[in-house]
């Protein structure tokens, strides 16, 4: 029980951070947002599966599963709330302004 | 800048939890993050964001403010250690309430025993306070109703699903289990962190998000203006008659023993009715405040369009 | 030993930010924004005194000897949400000058007040 | 293992924090305080059991909440709305 606790928690953990450097390291809004739309759900999920592991009583595995479900909901509405604005706000990705495409490296997700 | 302002929320209130206030980072949740930063925005927005760049003497207040913080720095090292269990703090009265609240009032929370019944003059003025201040909004901010409501509800019906169908599809999921959750915070409030501040403010969350998605007249319609005034002012008198029947009743203002034959009962009686009254009178004015900002903000817009 | 104090001092600096904004900004929103900040700092003041190293958080369970103190999350508990219904009332005053003078500028209102005596 | 990802949560934290401070545009700022607003409910989730309590995940469900909503409100009532009925406003 405590080891596969502990690996889905490694998993989520490093999910986090992948993410994290992601948001730090990409070059425009759109990749950044990529980057941590993907990674979040996932990383949320092992964590929260993690923490379920450690302490399988009634109440606090049943909150978890709420958080869970609410994440699942919530994290992916807003991304898109947040691109359809930056759309509707004629903000550019990277790769359309520079129309040569030797940058295209620094875009690889 | 706001964007920051709604991290330092975020941030303070896991210091809260770090810090073992599970009941202050509950309301900080709920209000640093959320309803702040939006009424910080909406002034903004209503206000205009460019600053004048002229300040006063920056100098001369960099001055004062160091000399300022440089005092209160020596002033702590008198104070106590951070954490010691002897600190004068925790030597007078905490102790009573921590060994004594289960058998007087005989609630586990030892923050809601506080609030609702040793203290619950104070929390009084504080809920009258709220109170007043709600009331101060409406009187400066509100404005006349239009009559071309319903063209605008008809509207945003039309539109229902070609714009934002995703947002309005889960904030319709969303807002029941809202409802829902903030009713469970509110009667849970005597056994874990929880009661009628926080249940209050997370009420208005819902109400909140409903009005950004659908619509201002749409949520009017809803929930009236006179309603919610009315709503705001039973809290404050729910919580006022529950003091007057103790004095009715030969004990001291705010006394619940006399409410049930046990005095531990009477206390668990007390304690949901105030918090009832706390719930109601902290939803209704946190609503009155953001739809009185909301409206003249649609207000104001409205006419520089027809200007334009 | 004097390390044991650093809570205050984070205090400080947090009460002095705030104070700065309040006196060196003459936009009004600004002004409130400064006062939002020091109040923070007074509540992590407060929650602060409370904390007892190796205590919990006052919800009585079983097995459980030390609770932090109580008394200052309840004065705190009231103050944020009181702080937040008083906020607004100050932006409501924003928004009213900021029909009335046309700015929020402290410098521009009082020069428009003089022009009106 | 707790503290580890306890201390894992904090890094991207600070990371976001980073992210929201440089951020170019008003919609990274956005992004930063989404992922700031989620890793916190993590982090809430982590200290509770860290602290051996974990029955106060009722602030984190609260935390959860509240960062949608208030997204939604500054995407609403900032330049970068997405509410517009007429393309003039606002700008």
């Amino acid at each position: 029980m405590d080891i596969s606790s502990a690996v889905f928690l490694l998993i989520g953990s490093f999910l986090c951070v992948s993410g994290g450097v992601g948001i730090l390291r990409f070059p425009d809004f759109y990749t950044r947002m990529h980057a941590v739309g993907v990674t979040e759900t996932l990383a949320t999920t092992m964590i929260l599966i993690g923490l379920m592991l450690q302490n399988p009583d009634g109440l606090v595995v049943l909150k978890l599963m709420i958080i869970l479900l609410m994440t699942l909901f919530i994290s992916p509405t807003a991304s898109h709330a947040l691109a359809s604005a930056a759309v509707h706000n004629n903000l550019m990705p990277e790769l359309d302004k520079k129309e040569d495409n030797e940058k295209e490296t620094s875009s690889k997700p | 800048m706001i964007m920051l302002s709604g991290i330092y929320g975020l941030l303070s209130a896991s210091f809260f939890v770090a810090m073992d206030a599970v009941d202050v980072a509950f309301t900080e949740a709920s209000v640093g993050a959320g309803i702040s930063t939006l009424l910080m925005l909406v002034a903004i927005t209503m206000t205009g964001r460019s600053e004048n760049p002229t300040r006063h003497k920056p100098l001369l207040a960099l001055a004062v403010v160091i000399v300022t913080g440089s005092l209160l720095i020596y002033g702590t090292l008198d104070m106590p250690y951070f954490g010691l269990a002897q600190d004068p703090v925790h030597l007078h009265v905490a102790p009573r309430y921590i060994n004594d609240s289960m058998q007087e009032i005989g609630v586990p929370n030892i923050v809601t025993s506080v609030l609702a019944s040793y203290r619950a003059f104070d929390t009084f003025g504080e809920v009258v306070v709220i109170f007043t201040a709600g009331m101060g909004v409406l009187a400066l901010l509100s404005v006349v109703r239009h009559p071309k409501d319903t063209a605008e509800i008809d509207s945003i019906n039309k539109s229902m699903h070609e714009e934002h169908l995703i947002l309005r599809i889960v904030a319709k999921m969303l807002i029941p289990f809202i409802l829902l959750f903030a009713l469970y915070v509110q009667f849970h409030g005597d056994f874990g962190p929880g009661g009628g501040f926080q249940a209050g403010v997370i009420f208005a969350a819902a109400i909140i998000l409903y009005t950004m998605l659908f619509g201002m007249s749409t949520a009017r319609r809803v929930i009236n203006q006179s309603f919610i005034q009315l709503f705001a002012a039973i809290g404050v008198l729910l919580y006022g008659s529950v003091g007057v029947i103790s004095l009715l009743n030969g004990k001291n203002f705010l006394d619940y023993s006399v409410l049930s034959a046990d005095p531990v009962a009477g206390q668990h009686l007390g304690i949901l009715l105030i918090e009832l009254g706390v719930g109601f009178t902290v939803t209704s004015v946190m609503v009155i405040i953001f739809f009185n900002f909301a409206g003249r903000r649609n207000d104001q817009q409205n006419k520089e369009n027809n200007v334009s | 030993m004097i390390m044991g104090l650093y809570n205050y001092w984070i205090v400080v600096v947090l009460m002095m930010v705030g104070f700065y904004i309040v006196i060196a900004h003459g936009n009004l929103i600004k002004k409130i924004v400064g006062l939002t900040i020091f109040q923070t700092s007074v509540f992590i003041f407060y929650i602060s005194m409370a904390k007892v190293d190796g205590g919990t958080a006052p919800i009585l369970a079983e097995g459980i000897k030390q609770y932090s103190n109580p008394l200052p999350h309840v004065l705190i508990l009231t103050a944020i949400v009181v702080g937040i219904a008083t906020t607004a009332l100050g932006l409501a005053l924003a928004v009213r000058i900021k029909e009335a003078y046309g700015s929020i500028e402290e410098e521009e209102i009082q020069t428009k007040d003089n022009l009106d005596c | 293992m707790l503290i580890a990802a306890t201390i894992a949560i904090l890094v991207v934290m600070i990371m976001a924090i980073v992210r929201g401070i440089v951020g170019p545009t008003l919609y990274d700022r956005i992004l930063a305080v989404n992922m700031f607003g989620t890793k916190t409910v993590l982090l809430i989730s982590l200290l509770g059991f860290v602290m051996g309590r974990p029955e106060f995940l009722d602030i984190a469900i609260v935390y959860a909440l509240i960062n949608f909503i208030s997204v939604i409100g500054v995407l609403h009532y900032s330049d970068a709305s997405i509410f517009k009925r007429s393309n003039q406003q606002n700008k």
